[in-house]
């Protein structure tokens, strides 16, 4: 399978998009693009799985390589092992439904959907590229159409949040940058390729030097605890195909650098700096849930929540064991979907009621039984209910949390799992407002329930919740060999 | 005898045209609309020319040299004052002398040419003073405009200062070493304290010129002042030219002193930069604006030439080509619109995309170019830039220059954010862009674009290193 | 030995109805939703009876002792090499019997909901969550991985969620069933790390192997949880201690009781099903699943056990007393009752005789799930009646509805504890294993029966004899066969299932155990209760202000009891006051303020910066010239003086 | 009476150089600053004659160096000159303090 494809696709859906004519013709073809896409990732799934079923054991699959700036050593260098082909398919799912929740759009209709395509394009170049530059080079594609998103299509105060996302966001780039060019000089002779720098040892000085640069700055993308401000403010302004891009794919590139350059490049790095993480994840997983138990509009609800969940993520990573290193992809996956369905959700709630205010909101389900039962499912699934994905990624990672015997981690993973209650207490107070009791406001009782783009997004999801949910195995061991490697370049370094 | 003909072709050609517009004037004279045309012609040609019978050598015993780089250079050049003719063509249209402007640009050029291929002092003044002074009297082209004559006027001092300096550090240097020959003089510099002297004098005229911190602040004036072709040529065309002379004296003249020359351009880039930066924040008018933007980018340039290997030159050089392009794109939007509106503050932005799509999208492009973001070529050029300049492994360096990349993407944002989101009832109207215009700012787009994503570009002048 | 797939139909054949009307019982399938949830249940009923009984009387048991069958076990989720998450079926007397019960009663309410939610208008998804719950209630009792029953505990946590706020445009209920589960799920946190803690040193999740290794003192695992200790107990004892937290949060063990009482917001047959005869019993399952390693390794745990058990079952007994909603009442009773089980656990040893507690809970939990069910069930036709919960509304029943009556009267004096009624035996049983265990904990279970007694009977009377009947007598008839059939079917197990020799079939270790019944012992008990049915008589019987006399009379301990102690004002307090007032508004401000303040701050005073020095751009061009030639002359005295 | 060495040429020259810088500085008068600019001009013409005479004597190059000076010097002022009576057409006045709109 040639991974050309994941990039051709959307740069041709772009150039159609320009060519089209009207609203009609665009929407007609993003949504086929992105269908595109998803059939082509699930391709990629079944033919990785043929090739590791045939025995092709290479710690990357379908790699090729072209010379792009000979001179300095920078190929175009692609390839995948099975967390990027996760987080292609995570990225897949969302664009569907995030294209699908936005056929409404009537406002410079070709320009969104033009940027939904960019951005879909820099997270698939991210997730295959093997060379640093590339990779980097992909991370910034994906900065801009955030930003033109929310400020042109946004509400409230968008302008604010989009500068806030966008700068602050490029500041961790620019830290990114800086550790990228610190690797590229510490490999004397200077080489961009990941796998090529992952055998030759860097010195541990330079490591110590390095990594948190690279940490943080793919950190603030994933909104590590205390750089994640940029998240309720950019969420809750951005227009919901937005949101779902923003939480689904975008939170997810910062987790995927911390665990594909920070931890396997620099994994004495990662090492010495392992507790401060977990003391920052484990402070980002509470204090976010305590927040969102304050919050009164639906989207900054879900943003805390977010900053809580990602958490589980960072702790998984800085726990450094081979289980929790899977389950903070396992978490990554699973949290992009469940995001992008709540902020789908909150957008059709929002689309009918034009609020978001918890408050004014009330006895919803009585209309609206679809939406009230997707709305409820997704609350359930973040607060980690078994049978949805939720439960399984953080279970994992509490497993492999609970691997490192001593006490710091220890009361670290139980901070951690307390958050599953308080998760509890705010979801049932969104969900028991919004949804349950009386009707608060006569209008509602008018609107009508989710049509069928609507649904069909929704389902798109769900079917990725459940899938992961009923049946982890089969992400589990997609995963495993992956996180496997990365653990190993932590055990060298112990022995 | 006719290597001559050859080693010197770039300046003949020039000279052929200034000399053909001279005619034109003499005689009876052409209407713009005749005129224009014919000189976008010519200055294609003049470009195009560039790409064959060239030949490296020496003339004059090394007065004057040229070789790949240097042609590579003067074409980059060309190409830059080719793209000002078309961008700033609808301004250009309506100025009643046409022919003297583009004498004078391009006796600017000429001076150029030959300050890049000066092998010596001397050629090296006097083709600094013939690239200064016609701009001077180019900045006052707005002859009716209070603000154009005080900006001539604010140049013209301020450059005759600087020479002064420049004078003075050439003399010093000549006392020193007793020689004014570039190759002779590396040899007999062993860094005493009058010859730092006289280094930092001379630096200082480049300083000028790139309108380095402490040394730039005529630049916001007269950009501000003068027309906004002229501006468009300072900006790109002169930086470009000094940037390139600046390259080989450092890297060849002064490579025996290169232990004071990095701890000095890293302190002026790092103050150039943040003071670039700073202020840029809160300007209001768009050609003040991109001066200073332009003072950040010179702060980066500064950055790329502390390298003092291969990798610095051909970085320089391409992030200068890069930065035709897109500062280029962002002068021709500007000079469209406010030679329509004459409108140039950020303001009168506000709610542009709903009435000029196309303008708008070029300025965004040019300015995400400029704050470096891909796929844009800016992208690489800082990239590459800050690559050459983290070679020493200085990482708060690279650290600071990245931090900067942020605060002017700050205001870069703004523009765009007024252009693009802000709510304007009445926003400016619709503007006819002439055909050249759209045309100039079709390739400077294209350039932008393709700079970046076809590599061979890049590898190409870092090819014609060795 | 039935195949899998006959085992496995059991759970699946209720899941099957779940998706079913979940999906279409809005639209397609709302009319015959109930019939199809009633015969996908009785199938499923059948097969359990089935299975059940194949288990005890033909494949069970090999070479005198019941095995812990493992028919069917696949991985769900793998961790490491040997700790995963396998789904599984375990067959062992406890679930065998646990089958029986959950399938049972689940049948007995769906035919009873076909009349009693008739006309309801989300009746089909009634009926689908009634599968799920149904679905994951099986899947706990058939878990052969304690990760598995985390699982399916989490599973039926949720459904029951679902069923109390099943009227969710009732305030009241979305409140009960937000509380019902945020109490639970508190407790469950205990039970995860527990989990963690078990399966970290047990090096397994499998309940089999996890056991064996737990139990055995010689085992590697078994010496590092003894010798890790933490706060002076061994992890072992915390792990087990946790466990049981999780147990008692369902179980409505004191202190985590609070959620039951509210949950009766729920329609009354889901009350009878799961707040009486299953979900709530998980608890002690999960304590008997675990028992070995209570038993044997950490009998410290096992004391917590019998002393949360005791004390909840006074409480609840005491505050039984005092409500005069009947379904609360009711809720507390079952409290009470759970408590014997508990505390039956918790006096109890491992293997033969000592195990005698052992076999008395389960029996307990067996006749237990019989009459409470037909207590609740009763208590809905009650209700259906006369449309109230509150005693005050009833009365004299007796001659209007005399089915309801009588299999309610047997109801009583079975909890009572009569003889020959169900309740009686297993009582019996659990008072005995005390009795040998730990004689304070005897006694005060002995005042709790009579207790017991005494607050049925009250009910009782209130509600069928007390102020004569027919104040408003054209209520109708009683409900029909849908309604009736239930009760009296409950109502003969209620009757007659106290002879069944329970201790032969679930014992500790599997091997039978005979209980002989000893007439002496059990004389003072059946005294006790007798005395307590008296004593409501005589109050209750008629209409009279006895009661009122009496309970003016206690003053405090009667106020206390009938706000049920003010556990849910200390809780209410915590929550409200101290969790959101004390961190969740200060955290959510830190962020906006302080935390965001910070990032803002750079931003203006850059900004502010730029403003601050314009004046260095004065316009001056002679200014500038001083500038340029002060930069000349800085450059030169920094390289030439001090770079040197 | 004694013949003038390098270094009291050197000293007049530099005082000349000053002189100019400061009247650059100082005078208000474009056309005075414009010849305060040909003071230093001129000081530096001394430097290259004496540098010439007394170190390199051996070749002409200081005294080239001067020659082109001189007649830059004259293009400049010139160009300069130009510049001023625009500026005076416009604002009426040459005294640099009154052409100070472009600033910050």
């Amino acid at each position: 399978m040639n991974l050309l494809y994941l990039i051709g696709l959307p740069v041709l859906t772009a150039a159609a998009l320009l060519l089209a004519r009207s609203k009609e013709q665009v929407r007609w073809i993003s949504f086929a693009g992105s269908v595109a896409q998803l059939a082509l990732a699930l391709a990629l799934y079944f033919a990785f799985r043929q090739e590791r079923a045939a025995g092709n054991t290479a710690a990357m699959l379908f790699d090729q390589t072209w010379p792009l700036f000979k001179s300095l050593h920078i190929n175009f260098h692609v390839g995948v092992d099975g967390i990027s082909v996760a987080m292609i398919l995570l990225t897949s799912f969302v664009v569907v439904s995030g294209v699908l929740v936005s056929l409404n759009i009537e406002k410079m209709t070709k320009e969104f959907y033009f940027l939904l395509i960019l951005l879909s394009l820099g997270a698939y170049g991210f997730f295959i590229s093997l060379d640093l530059f590339v990779l980097f080079f992909f991370l910034e594609i994906a900065v801009i159409p955030k930003y033109l998103l929310i400020g042109i299509w946004g509400s409230g105060k968008k302008e604010y949040s989009a500068n806030k996302l966008a700068l602050m966001l490029m500041g961790g780039s620019a830290l990114v940058l800086v550790g990228l060019l610190g690797l590229y000089y510490a490999s004397h002779g200077g080489t961009f390729d990941l796998m090529e720098l992952s055998h030759l040892g860097i010195p541990a000085d330079t490591q110590r030097i390095l990594f948190p640069l690279l940490f943080v700055g793919f950190g603030v993308f994933t909104a590590l605890f205390p750089l994640h401000t940029w998240v309720p403010d950019g969420h809750s302004s951005a227009p919901t195909a937005g949101s779902m891009f923003l939480a689904g794919i975008s939170m997810k590139l910062g987790g995927y650098g911390c665990l594909r350059v920070a931890v396997f490049l620099l994994p004495v790095g990662a090492k010495e700096y392992a507790n401060i993480i977990i003391v920052l994840s484990s402070i980002a997983i509470l204090y976010g849930a305590f927040a969102t138990m304050m919050q009164k509009d639906l989207k900054y609800i879900n943003a805390y929540s977010s900053v809580s969940h990602v958490g589980f993520s960072l702790l998984g990573i800085g726990m450094l064991t081979h289980t929790a290193l899977t389950g903070a992809v396992l978490q990554m996956v699973s949290h992009g979907l469940m995001t992008a369905l709540f902020f789908a959700v909150i957008g059709m709630v929002y689309d009918r009621t034009h609020t978001r205010m918890v408050n004014d909101l009330g006895g919803l389900m009585k209309m609206m039984p679809f939406i009230g039962t997707i709305f409820f499912i997704v609350g359930l699934c973040s607060l980690g209910l078994p049978g949805l994905s939720g439960f399984v990624a953080e279970m994992t990672v509490f497993m492999g949390s609970w691997e490192n015997a001593d006490l710091f981690h220890r009361i670290a993973t139980i901070t951690a799992c307390m958050s599953i209650v308080v998760t509890a207490v705010y979801i049932l107070r969104a969900v028991g407002k919004v949804m349950m009791g009386p009707v608060t406001n006569p209008v509602y009782l008018t609107l009508k329930d989710a049509n069928w783009n609507e649904k069909l997004a929704a389902v798109i999801l769900l079917a990725g919740i459940l899938a992961i949910g009923l049946a982890p195995f089969w992400l589990n061991d997609l995963v495993r060999p992956a996180t496997e490697t990365i653990a190993h370049q932590i055990l060298q370094v112990t022995k | 005898m006719n290597d001559l003909w050859i080693i010197m072709k770039n300046e003949l050609v020039v000279t052929t045209i200034i000399f053909l517009l001279l005619f034109i004037k003499i005689g009876k004279g052409l209407k713009n609309e005749t005129l224009l045309p014919l000189i976008q012609f010519l200055l294609l040609a003049n470009l195009l020319q560039g790409f064959f019978f060239n030949k490296e050598g020496l003339l004059f015993e090394g007065i004057f040299y040229s070789n790949t780089l240097i042609i590579v250079q003067k074409n980059i050049l060309s190409l830059g004052v080719y793209l000002i003719s078309l961008v700033c063509s609808d301004w250009l249209k309506k100025s009643p002398q046409l022919p003297e402007f583009f004498i004078l640009m391009l006796s600017a050029l000429l001076g150029m040419f030959f300050m890049i291929s000066s092998g010596n002092l001397l050629m090296f003044y006097l083709s600094l003073e013939l690239a200064t002074i016609p701009v001077a009297a180019m900045a006052n082209f707005d002859l009716h405009k209070k603000v154009s004559s005080e900006a001539a006027m604010k140049m013209i001092l301020s450059s005759a200062f600087s020479s002064g300096i420049l004078l003075f550090g050439i003399s010093l240097l000549y006392g020193a070493t007793g020689t004014l020959q570039f190759a002779e003089m590396s040899a007999l510099l062993d860094g005493s304290p009058l010859q730092m002297l006289a280094f930092i004098f001379l630096f200082t005229a480049f300083a000028f010129k790139l309108s380095v911190v402490p040394f730039h602040l005529w630049t916001a004036d007269v950009y501000e002042g003068s027309p906004v072709a002229v501006t468009a040529f300072l900006s790109v065309i002169s930086k470009g030219a000094v940037a390139f002379i600046l390259l080989t004296v450092l890297h060849k003249v002064f490579l025996p002193m290169m232990g004071i020359w990095y701890n000095l351009l890293m302190i002026l880039s790092v103050i150039t930069m943040i003071t670039g930066n700073i202020f840029a924040l809160r300007q209001q008018n768009i050609k003040r604006f991109l001066a200073f933007s332009s003072i950040a980018q010179v702060g980066f340039i500064l950055v790329g030439m502390t390298n003092e290997g291969q990798l610095g030159i051909s970085s320089v050089v391409y992030f200068i080509l890069v930065y035709i392009f897109s500062n280029l794109a962002a002068f021709g939007v500007a000079s469209a619109i406010s030679s329509q509106t004459g409108k140039e503050n950020i303001d009168d932005y506000k709610g542009m995309y709903r009435t000029n799509p196309f303008l708008s999208w070029i300025l965004a492009l040019a300015l995400f170019s400029l704050a470096g973001i891909p796929p844009t070529a800016g992208f690489f050029g800082k990239l590459f830039l800050l690559t050459a300049g983290g070679a020493k492994g200085s990482f708060w360096y690279i650290g600071i220059a990245a931090l900067n990349m942020i605060i002017s993407l700050y205001y870069y944002l703004r523009v765009i954010r007024s252009v693009f989101m802000d709510k304007n009832d009445a926003p400016i109207e619709k503007i006819s862009v002439g055909r050249s215009a759209t045309l100039g700012l079709l390739l400077c787009g294209a350039g932008i674009l393709a700079a970046g994503l076809f590599s061979w570009i890049f590898e190409y002048i870092r090819g014609i290193l060795n | 030995m039935p195949s899998i797939a006959t085992i496995a139909l059991i759970p699946l054949l209720p899941f099957a109805g779940f998706v079913l009307l979940g999906i279409f019982g809005r639209t397609a399938l709302k009319k015959p939703a109930g019939y199809l949830g009633t015969a996908l249940m009785l199938a499923s009923c059948i097969l359990a009876l089935y299975t059940a009984y194949g288990y005890f009387f033909d494949f069970g048991k090999i070479h005198g002792a019941y095995q812990k069958l493992v028919p069917f076990q696949m991985t769900w989720l793998e961790f490491s090499k040997d700790v995963s998450i396998n789904i599984g079926f375990i067959l062992d007397p406890l679930s065998a019997m646990m089958l029986v019960v959950v399938t049972f009663i689940s049948l007995m309410v769906h035919i009873y909901s076909l009349s009693y939610m008739k006309g309801e208008e989300r009746f089909g998804t009634y009926y689908a969550f009634l599968g799920l719950f149904t679905f994951s209630m099986l899947g706990l009792v058939l878990s052969s991985n304690i990760f598995q029953i985390y699982i399916f505990w989490e599973l039926v946590g949720v459904s029951s969620f679902l069923l109390i706020g099943f009227y969710y445009d009732k305030p009241s209920a979305v409140a009960a069933c937000k509380k019902a589960f945020i109490v639970t799920r508190f407790a469950d946190l205990g039970f995860l790390i527990g989990i963690l803690v078990l399966s970290y040193y047990g090096g397994t999740l499998d309940f089999g192997t996890l056991i064996a290794r737990l139990t055995d003192p010689s085992s590697t695992q078994m010496q590092a949880a003894v010798n890790a200790s933490f706060l002076g107990a061994s992890a072992l004892t915390w792990g087990a201690v946790l466990v049981f937290i999780g147990g008692a949060g369902k179980s409505a063990m004191f202190p985590l009781h609070i959620w039951l009482p509210d949950a009766m917001e729920g329609p009354t047959p889901v009350s009878a099903l799961i707040h009486a005869a299953t979900m709530v019993v998980a608890g002690v399952y999960l304590v008997a699943r675990l028992f070995p390693v209570f038993a044997i390794s950490v009998p410290g745990a096992l004391h917590v056990v019998a002393y949360i058990g005791v004390v909840s079952a006074m409480i609840a007994a005491v505050i039984a007393c005092t409500q005069t909603d009947i379904k609360r009442v009711l809720a507390y009773s079952t409290m009470s009752q759970i408590g014997f089980m508990m505390f039956a656990l918790g006096v109890s040893g491992y293997g033969g005789e000592a195990g005698l507690g052992y076999s008395a809970s389960l029996f307990h939990l067996f006749t237990h799930a019989m009459f409470k069910a037909l207590l609740f069930l009763g208590a809905g036709s009650v209700i259906h009646f006369v449309h109230s919960n509150e005693m005050k509304d009833m009365g004299g029943l007796r001659k209007l509805m005399p089915v309801t009556h009588i299999t309610f009267l047997i109801a009583c004096l079975a909890i009572a504890g009569v003889p020959p009624f169900a309740g009686f035996f297993s009582k019996e049983e659990i008072l005995l294993a005390a009795s040998r265990g730990n004689t304070g904990i005897y006694y005060m279970a002995l005042i709790t029966s009579g207790l017991t007694a005494f607050y049925m009977f009250r009910l009782y009377f209130r509600i069928f004899w007390n102020k004569e009947a027919g104040h408003d007598a054209h209520h109708g008839k009683e409900g029909g066969f849908a309604l009736l059939f239930p009760l009296v079917l409950l109502a003969l197990c209620a009757a007659g299932a106290g002879f069944i020799p329970f201790g032969e079939y679930v014992s500790s270790d599997g091997t039978p155990l005979h209980s002989e019944f000893d007439p002496v012992f059990s004389i003072a008990p059946v005294a006790l209760g007798v005395a307590g049915i008296l004593l409501a008589s005589w109050f209750y019987l008629r209409a009279n202000d006895r009661a009122d006399r009496v309970a003016a009379s206690l003053k405090g301990l009667y106020t206390a009891a009938y706000n049920k102690f003010y556990i849910d004002e200390l809780y209410l307090f915590i929550t409200k006051k101290v969790l959101f007032n004390l961190v969740g508004r200060p955290a959510a401000w830190i962020d906006r303020n302080i935390v965001d303040g910070a990032v803002n701050l750079v931003g203006n005073e850059t900004v502010a910066f730029s403003k601050l020095i314009k004046k260095l751009q004065s316009g001056k061009v002679q200014q500038y010239a001083i500038v340029f030639l002060g930069g000349v002359l800085v450059l030169a005295v920094l390289f030439i003086y001090i770079w040197h | 009476m004694m013949e003038p060495g390098l270094y009291q040429i050197l000293f007049i020259s530099a005082a000349l150089f000053f002189t100019g810088v400061y009247g650059f500085l100082t005078r208000r008068n474009l056309i005075t600053m414009l010849m305060s600019v040909e003071l230093i001009l001129n000081s530096v013409n001394l430097n290259f004659i004496a540098f010439n005479k007394y170190l390199w004597p051996q070749k002409m190059d200081g005294l080239f160096f001067t020659l082109f000076v001189i007649a830059i010097a004259a293009a400049e002022a010139a160009v300069a000159i130009a510049i001023i009576i625009n500026l005076y057409r416009s604002h009426n006045s040459i005294d640099v303090e009154n052409a100070e709109d472009l600033k910050y």
